[in-house]
Parts: C-alpha cells; structure tokens; sequence
C-alpha cells in the first residue's frame, strides 16, 4: 500500500508526543492532498495519524514542477522574464526584481533612480498582496471564512493598480532588466495614495476580526512551534525566521537597490514575534509578523510616493542583451524569504545555469520536524502558518 | 487562584472577541455590497491592459522582431515581397501558448502590433485559437497603386537607360564609320 | 567583512579543503578571446571536504556563516569534465556572504552529504542528486524530490537528451 | 372502535381534527381503520413539508445573510433576489445520481439519512405552531424533544462508519464526542426556564409567559436573573448540538474534506443538509418557547385583547411569532457562523466539560435560590 519503510525514517521519536498513550492502536496512513482544500496548491502531505495525533509526516513535492531552470538555459535572457512570474505567482513584482537585479549586478549597468522608485512601490504593493493572501487562507484554514472575502476586496484593488500600470492582474512581467517597461500612468500615484489609506483603516478591522479572535488564538498560539536553533538549522528565511524571533531583513541588513535610504529615513521597522499570545516561534507569531510586515509596506509606499521624481525609467541597454561573462547571486526580500537568483553567464545572449533559490522549498521542510506529535486540525494549522506557494517549492 | 482568574478571562475574551467580531460582520451586513453581477454590470478596462493583439498591417514590414522576441514562438508571419511593397498572406497567432507577456510589442520598430482590451475568447475547437490578425490578404489598393507606379518608373528607367545605350552604341557606331572612313584617308596616321 | 577579510579569516583558521579563490576581472585587453570575468568572488573548497568547511564556517566565531541559503550545481558547458557544486552561506550577526564552489568530475560525481552539518540541505542535495546525477555519501533520505522516482537521465546536464515519450505520454 | 380510542385519549389535536373531519365525510365503502390512518398520512405529510420549506427558506436566507456580511449579493439569477435558488438546488439533487462507494456497509449507508430526517421530524411533531394547532400536545414536550434530537448522533454514527473512507470515519467520530459533551449542558441550561415554568409542555410554558406587552418573557433579569446566563449557554450548546459555527467539526471542509458526508450524493445528501437546517429551526423555536414567550408578544397580546382569545387573529398573530422567532434564533446562528474561526476538536470537549457545564448548574443552583426566596416577595411574579 504505502511505503512504510520510510515512513518510519521521519524523526518522531514517541517521547515527544503530547497526548501519552497507553492503548497501542495500528497508525492510519492518510494522504493530505495533493488535492486538498488546506495545502496551498499541489502538495501532498503523507500524515501518518494515531488516531487524531499525527505521528509522522512526508512533504511529496513535484506535482507542479515545470523545469523552470531548464528552461532559463535555453531562452534569452529578457525572453526569461515571463518565467519568473510563475514561480511565487502570489508575488510577481517581486520575483521578477530578482531575476532583474541578479542580471543587472551580473551585467553591472546603473538604474536610473524614477525606475527604482516605481520598482520599490510595486515590489512593496505586491508585498500586502501577498500577505493578504496568506492572512486570508489561514483563516480558511482555521475555519473563518468570512476575512478571505474581506481579504480579497482590498487585493482586487491592488491588482486594478497593477492593471493601470502594467496590463496583467497576476502575472506583471512588468520590471525588467535596466528598469520598468513604462511609466505610471498618470493619476496612478494618487491613486496608490488614496489605497494607503483605506488601507490603514480596513487593516485594523482584519486584527480585529481575526488576529485577536479568541478562538484563533486558542488554535494557533502554542502549536507548530519553530525554536531558533531548529529555524536556522532548517535555513528559514523572512517570517518563518522573524516569526522565531531572528532579527533579520534583507531589505535593512543587506539593502539593496533605494532600501539604505528607506532605512535611513526610519519610515519603517522589522516586526518581530515576541511570544505573545504563547511560547515564542508559534504559528500565531508567524501570522502576527506578516501582518504587521503589511502597515510596514504601506509606510515604504508612502515614503517612495513623497519623495518620487520625474526622470527616464530605464537604463540604456541594447535590444537584445548580452551579459559579460560571469556568475552572480542576488537575494532579496519576498514575502515567504529569501528569494535568490544565481545567474552563470558566459558572455552569450543565453544563460549558461539560471538557479532559483525558493524561499518556500526550505521553509516547507520544517514540517517534517515540527507536524509530528500535533493533532489532525493542528498539522491544517501548523501547514497554513508556513505559508508556502508550491510554485515556487517545485519551480 | 491563578486558574480561576485565567478560567473566567478565557470566559470573558472569549465573549468580547466574539462580539466584536460581530459587530464587524454586522457593519458590512447592512453596507451595499461592493461586487457586480458580471455579464449585465462589467468594470471598467484600463487602456493599457494586455488583451488580444491586433496589427496595424499597413505599417507592417514583416521584419519579424516580435516573432524572435517571443519566448514560446507563436507569432508567424507570410507575406510575398514586391519591391517596398508587400502582399500578405498570413499574420498568424496561437493563442493556445501566448502567455500575454507583451515581449512582441516593444521591440517593433514600426510600432504596430498592440494588445487590446478585448480578453473573453472561447470556442469549441482549438484550431480556433490560431488568430490571423491580418485585416486584409493580399495587397492594399494604394500599396498596389504604389507597385504598379514603382514598376512604371522602373520601367521608364529601363527604357531611358536603353535609349542612352542605344544612343551611345549609334554614338560609336558613328564614330567607327568616321574613323573607318578617316582611317582609309590618314590610316597609317593614326595607327 | 567583505570577500578579502573572509578570505584571510578562512587561510587564518586553516579550512579544510581550502583549495584556492577566483575574484571577478576586467577582460584584459592584450588578447582577444579572454572575456574577463564579472559578478561575485568565490572560494574553492575540495569536494571531498564541504562537510568539513561548512561546519569550521559555522562555528568560527568571526565567521559565523550559520545559514546555509542554496546548495546547486552548475554543468558550465558540454565539454567541461567538471560540474560545479555551488553553495551560498550568509551570516545573520555579521551580515555577509560567502559562496562556496567545488569542481566534481562529472565521471565520478559523488561527494559526502552536509545534511548533518546543515539540515537544511538535505532537500537543496536531493534535487542536485536527481538533476545532475551527483550522489551524496550518507544523505539520510535520497529519494527523488521533485521528478518522478523512474525518470531516466539527468534533465540539467548539458549533455540530456529529451525522452521521446514518458509512459506512454509524449514529450514532444 | 378504533377511532373513539383514539379521540378519548387525547384533546383536541390537529390529527383529531382531520380524523374527526374524515370520519364525517367516510363514504360507506372506504373500511372504518382506513380513517386515522389517512389522518396521520396527512399529519405526517404536513409536517415533512413545514420542515422542507423551513429547510428551503433557510438555505436561501444562509446563502443571502452570507453573501452579504462578506460584501457580495448571494443568489441573484433564479427570480428576484435568487428566491427560486433553493428550489433549482433541489430539483439539482433529486436529479443528480446518489451512488453507494465501493467497499460500503449498503444497508447502514442508505438508513442512516433516513434515520437523520427522522429523528428531527418526530421532534417536530411535539411543536404546536399556534395556540390551536398542534399534532400532540404531550406534557413531556421538551423531555421528547430533546430525546429525539440525540438519535441524530446514531444516524451520522452510521453515516461515517458505513461509507468506508477514513475522512469520513473522523468525522463520525468527532460527531460522536461533540453532540455527547453537549447534551448535558443543554439539559441542564434548560432546566432554569423548565423550574421557572414548572412544566414541560410547551403550551403551558408559553402560556405562563403572557403578560403586558411581552414583559413577562423567561429572559429578562427581573424574572430571573440566571435566565440570561443560562440562555448563552443554552445557544452555545444548540450551535454545538447543530454541528454549526464554531463547532462545525464533523464536516470540517478544510480538514476533513466534507466530514461524513463526504461519500454522499444526490437526495441523500440533502436529506443531511435538510436535517441541519431543521435542527436549527427546531433547537432556536424551543429557545423561543422557554426564554423568549413562546407565541407572546406585542402583536399577539394585541390580537388577543382586539379579537378575544381562541379567535383566528390570535391564532395566526401567535404562529407569526413563533416563526419570526425561530428565524431570528437562525439568523443569529448565521451571523455567527460567517464570523468565527472553528474550535479545535479537544476544546470543544474543554469547553464542553469544563466551562458549559459547570456554569450551567451555577445557573440552576442559582435559578432555584433565587426562585424559593424572591419569588413570594417580588410582586409581579404573583400576576
């Protein structure tokens, strides 16, 4: 039937388990996914379940992979871009900065600062996108289903911004290597404006709603918790990592691009999980982070909104491009982490290795450490809080 | 006592949580709400959204930068070459790979091939997909105004170049008759 | 610190494995065919010996490279008999990076597993296993991970021809 | 013979009515037993289609309360506002095919809806929908009641076990715990209004409430004090006993994929979905009985005094209560559903065990004092 032989491998050890029981019953093997309401995408967990305690678990990955990296060695470099979309397709803008920046560095060429700004804005929108969305599933995942409508009203009218600016609601391609395709349209800025500050009024509805619900807080604090030493051990990046109490942000510990200003203006700070409403690195620190990271962002916006200029939004670059030979790696801050692209050039118009480093492939496997020994609606909850996009876990 | 005291917090939390819950999705029960009914109602499409293409064919030089700059190659393109002019024959495009990632717009140097605002296209057979976004076949009438003059002009020029021959052939003709003449008077002269 | 002072922090505390260092050039410009060479410094380390390096990365303390951000590998060309093994490190407290290179003849591509010293390389080296073929000496756990278990060949060498057909489903 | 037995013994009841009414109009071939027992098909068939329509209204009124608390319309195609939705989504199930899984216990997993529906209608049949129209008027009322609602847990027992998949198997067993924890709080809350009253049935509970305007309703304070408290714990215990809002655990759709009726199909599965909506219905009517007057209010205290006490107006203002209660108590449950997260499968036991029922003997120890000392004092408790 399934493989138990490897099932046993997972590292449950019995002594950990926090219902003792006396009665031995035979563990049920069930298959979370890959098609299930609470796995985000196409994941299948193998559970393996005393009756409601789970005692063992097995991430199977693969459903969703598209050879994406294959494909980054057989298509132009500018070619590439609309395959950066796909990977975090919750966070476009900032998959696509990567892949720019990596080039850029690689190719060493200077962005002209209106094009920074307007990457800055979109990246940081693109951010609460992101986090709406993964504050909305896991309240499905807990069982309120009313935030993710909330949720979606105030998404759908960032992805209108991002219709006026770029054309597509989903997948931009929109920044690109030298800068941006082209300018906001005009009257897009105000706009961004006006839903900053809607924004800050329906943001506190949603804690209110959700975050501060005591029953959320009964099925979330204490549970899936994540220790420091486990976090860095297991290579955790952004609010997995802030989540445990780490304090680190690429974008004010290796700022890159208008961050060393941002930081120096002090518009925003890090948040961090301080164990409040449990033990420290639980999954209810995890979502406390992202939503505080969200008022963050809408400060970044409106820093980059009061201090945007008129000027060209990209850099002089050839039609088709060649990268010098080399190699370069750059990182940046995405929602769910680290998002790393390490691109192996040799001088042509196409890359010799294009690797991207997911933030959700690392963070995903955690939960072959901390899913053992939680209850069967725990592991929904423990697996919500990780907020993964199997897009970018299988690329 | 500790017990007790967090026993009727969790009580009270519980309830005033709750409430305020409430007293959110009670707010937006009386609100209008905010969705339209999609086929009668539509929102408004911003002009630059990325819909399906189409061509403005007389600008067209079928010089095929959109179709190299397209990364899964569903732009192809047919046309007979008559001098500047050009008689199409297919601009076709398939939709069943286009991603709609607007690569095939900047690099044209003409300018001519945009996305529209039109997105809702659905058909029950998938050769359907394959649009030609030519809105005529063969040649425009002013671009065959345009060959036929070119051909004209070529023509006359061919004509003019000939006669100049001609007239510089009957030119040496000429001018051998003299010398061949002059020759039989100063021949060993000019020898 | 930047890619000098870890270098010589590196050659101070003897790494083991330590093999030599590559800093980005200009193409100089007396013959023609040498490209330069841009983007980031890299260390080379003996395959045999990354265990061993990461862990003296770690737990020096002005080092401190304690999160293992990417491990890949990269066949440059066809004709190339090495593969590179690409690992990034980055420390949290003195906030640099250091990249990690070792050259793996592709004929014999196994090299000890780091999952013990990082755990989270045991998946990062369960897709390097199953894309370029390397097998890694004590991983605890080397299935496949993101291809299916009876895929034949390995899809990122330069040398992998397309199967034409994959269970009766075509690949063309 | 068989229908003087039948007369004798119990006052004048809907079923009597119609009994008597055929009896009359018997032409003299059709047999003497075929009587009563025509009236009660047709009793039963009243009360399936009570139940069905209130099933109906509610489905619509859900998919409407829900759509607008999260900023959209709900059903707004089938007629005006989306009223003929509940009635295309019928049609939608009788036609669709109700198939029975490989591997299924097939006599369990075709009973066990039936066994559902029916627990719900025999409770039904104990409810008087006016003063003057009721199928029986037994003085057990509230015990049968609440007797009958607890077979459900067998029916969805049976359900989970027999359609051999291990999703359904957790939710039967959740089921199980759950609906066990919270029959003694929901007892022993109803207790309170049963002492105040002193009686079971439903009519004379309603009746001990009439006074000015509705003042004399079970829940104010100055009847009681514990009332109130007792009717929170009553509601929280008939949202868990009713599988909805916070304790929809059984068919947690994000965990469990649908709970136990994750095999079902077709009519079977609305038989569940009917059953759920009628339980509501049916647990918020019986807390209109005992804490908020039963058929009292302004509107029947009018009709009353307008157009005497037996009269038509009295009847039909009385049965407009009851129903604009019942739904109220519906829509409540409702809104909450479309507001809070679900409990964890231990803290339901927890809060089950620990807080409802401890508070609620706090509430009958309470109820009692407060009944045996204040009650010969306090002037309008004489009236």
């Amino acid at each position: 039937m399934v493989e138990t032989k490897d099932a046993q491998r997972t590292t449950a050890d019995p002594g950990k388990r926090e219902f003792m029981l006396d009665v031995r019953t035979q563990d049920m093997e069930v298959n979370m996914g890959p098609q299930h309401p609470a796995t985000h995408g196409v994941m299948r967990i193998l559970v393996r379940a005393d009756g409601e305690v789970c005692t063992g678990a097995q991430p199977h990955l693969g459903y969703l992979h598209r050879c994406a990296e294959k494909i980054g060695e057989n298509v132009e470099w500018l070619q590439y871009l609309p395959y950066t979309d796909r990977y975090d397709y919750l966070a476009a803008m900032n998959n696509n900065l990567g892949y720019s920046m990596a080039v850029e560095k690689l190719m060493g060429i200077e962005i002209p600062r209106r094009a920074m700004m307007i990457r800055t804005i979109c990246a940081e929108l693109n951010r609460i996108g992101s986090h709406l969305i993964a504050f909305g599933t896991y309240g499905l995942d807990i069982g309120a289903f009313t935030p993710f409508l909330y949720m979606f009203r105030e998404r759908e009218w960032m992805m209108a911004l991002f219709e006026k600016i770029c054309g597509a609601r989903l997948t931009y391609s929109y920044i690109r290597i030298g800068g941006v395709f082209n300018d906001a349209p005009p009257g897009w800025l105000s706009e961004v404006e006006r839903f900053c500050d809607v924004f800050e009024e329906k943001w506190h509805e949603y804690v209110d709603l959700l975050m501060v619900n005591h029953i959320f807080v009964q099925r979330t604090a204490n549970i899936g918790v994540i220790p420091r030493a486990m976090a860095l051990d297991f290579g955790l990046t952004g609010p997995m990592l802030r989540g445990s109490g780490v304090d680190w942000d690429l974008r004010r510990d290796m700022p890159y691009e208008l961050y060393v200003e941002i930081w120096k203006s002090g518009c925003f700070q890090i948040p961090l999980g301080k164990g409040e409403r449990g033990t420290l690195g639980d999954c209810w620190d995890r979502s406390y982070v992202r939503v505080m990271e969200m008022m963050e962002s809408i400060q970044i916006v409106r820093w980059c909104l009061g201090s945007i200029a008129s000027g060209p939004v990209i850099a002089d670059i050839p039609k088709t491009i060649r990268v010098p030979n080399g190699e370069a790696y750059a990182g940046i801050e995405n929602p769910r982490g680290e998002l790393g692209h390490y691109v192996v050039s040799d001088g042509g118009k196409v890359a010799i290795r294009c690797r991207v480093r997911g933030p959700s492939f690392t963070n995903l496997a955690v939960l072959e450490e901390i899913l053992p020994g939680a209850l069967i609606a725990d592991t929904i909850a423990i697996i919500g809080s990780t907020d993964i996009v199997v897009g970018e876990t299988d690329r | 006592m500790k017990a007790t005291a967090k026993y009727f917090r969790n009580c009270i939390d519980a309830l005033k949580t709750t409430l305020v819950g409430m007293r959110i999705t009670g707010k937006y029960l009386l609100q209008k709400p905010i969705t339209v009914q999609y086929p009668d109602e539509r929102l408004p499409i911003p002009n630059r959204y990325r819909g399906i293409h189409y061509l403005e064919q007389e600008k067209c030089i079928e010089c095929l930068a959109c179709a190299r700059a397209c990364p899964i190659d569903c732009i192809e393109m047919d046309a007979v070459r008559h001098g500047k002019e050009l008689e199409w024959i297919s601009f076709t495009l398939d939709y069943q790979k286009c991603m709609f990632c607007e690569l095939c717009v900047y690099p044209c140097p003409k300018d001519c091939i945009h996305m529209g605002t039109e997105f809702a296209f659905v058909s029950y057979d998938r050769s359907e997909f394959v649009h030609d976004l030519l809105s005529y076949r063969g040649m425009a009438r002013d671009a065959k105004v345009r060959m036929l003059e070119a051909e004209e002009k070529k023509k006359a020029k061919e004509e003019a170049k000939k006669a100049k021959e001609a007239a510089k052939a009957a030119q040496l003709a000429e001018q051998e008759g003299k010398a061949a003449a002059g020759g039989a008077q100063g021949g060993p002269g000019q020898g | 610190m930047d890619f000098r002072g870890i270098l010589d922090r590196l050659q101070v505390v003897g790494a083991p494995g330590l093999l030599g260092h590559d800093l980005p050039r200009p193409p100089d410009p007396k013959d023609k065919k040498d490209k330069g060479r841009g983007g980031d410094p890299f260390v080379w380390v003996e395959p045999e010996k990354l265990p061993a390096f990461l862990e003296c990365c770690r737990d020096d303390a002005r080092l401190s490279l304690e999160l293992l951000v990417d491990l890949s590998a990269v066949d440059p060309s066809k004709d190339d008999p090495n593969l590179w093994v690409v690992t990034h490190l980055l420390s949290l407290a003195l906030r640099h990076r250091l990249e990690v290179k070792c050259a793996l003849p592709k004929a014999a591509a196994t090299m000890p597993s780091s999952a013990s010293v990082h755990r989270g390389a045991q998946w990062h080296e369960r897709e390097c296993a199953e894309m370029f073929g390397i097998t890694f000496r004590g991983h605890p756990d080397p299935r496949h991970i993101l291809l299916p278990e009876d895929w034949i060949g390995f899809p990122l060498r330069k040398d992998y021809v397309f199967p034409d057909e994959y269970h009766g489903i075509s690949c063309k | 013979m068989l229908t003087s037995m039948l007369a004798a013994s119990v006052p004048q009841t809907g079923t009597n009515a119609i009994n008597d009414f055929l009896a009359g109009v018997k032409p003299d071939y059709v047999p003497g037993w075929a009587v009563p027992l025509t009236a009660i098909g047709i009793a039963v068939g009243l009360t399936v289609a009570i139940i069905s329509v209130v099933a109906m209204f509610s489905v619509w009124l859900e998919r409407k309360v829900a759509g607008h608390i999260q900023c959209r319309y709900g059903p707004m195609r089938a007629g005006w506002h989306g009223w003929l939705q509940p009635i295309a989504d019928g049609v939608k199930l009788l036609l669709k095919e109700d198939l029975v899984p490989l591997g299924a216990d097939r006599v369990l997993y075709v009973l066990a809806p039936a066994l559902v529906l029916a627990s719900v209608l025999a409770a039904m049949s104990v409810y008087p929908l006016a003063p003057g129209f009721f199928f029986a008027d037994i003085d057990l009322g509230i015990f049968f009641v609440l007797a009958m609602t607890s077979t459900t847990t067998i029916g969805v027992v049976m359900a989970g076990w027999s359609s051999n998949s291990k999703w359904s198997l957790y939710g039967a067993m959740r089921e199980a715990a759950q609906v066990v924890a919270y029959e003694i709080p929901l007892g022993i809350s109803l207790l309170v209004p049963i002492m105040v009253a002193g009686s079971f049935n439903l009519l004379e509970v309603s009746r001990a409430q009439t006074g000015f305007f509705g003042l004399n309703w079970y829940i104010w304070p100055w009847i009681n004090p514990f009332m109130l408290p007792a009717f929170v714990l009553f509601f929280i215990a008939i949202l868990a006993e009713t599988k909805r809002a916070p304790f929809d655990l059984p068919e947690a759709e994000s965990e469990l994929v649908a709970g136990f009726m994750t095999e079902y199909s077709g009519i079977r599965w609305s038989f569940f979905f009917m059953e759920e909506y009628a339980a509501m219905f049916l647990y918020s009517v019986v807390g209109a009985f005992f804490f908020f007057g039963g058929f009292e209010s302004p509107l029947t205290w009018g009709a009353a005094k307008l157009a005497g006490d037996g009269s038509v107006l009295h009847q039909v203002a009385a049965g407009t209560t009851l129903v604009v209660k019942g739904f109220a108590g519906v829509f409540l449950m409702m809104w909450l559903r479309w507001t809070l997260p679900r409990v964890r499968i231990d803290q339901v036991m927890t809060l089950g065990y620990k807080y409802l029922t401890p508070l609620a003997l706090v509430c009958v120890l309470g109820a009692g004092l407060w009944e045996v000392f204040l009650t010969p004092i306090l002037p309008w408790r004489h009236g």
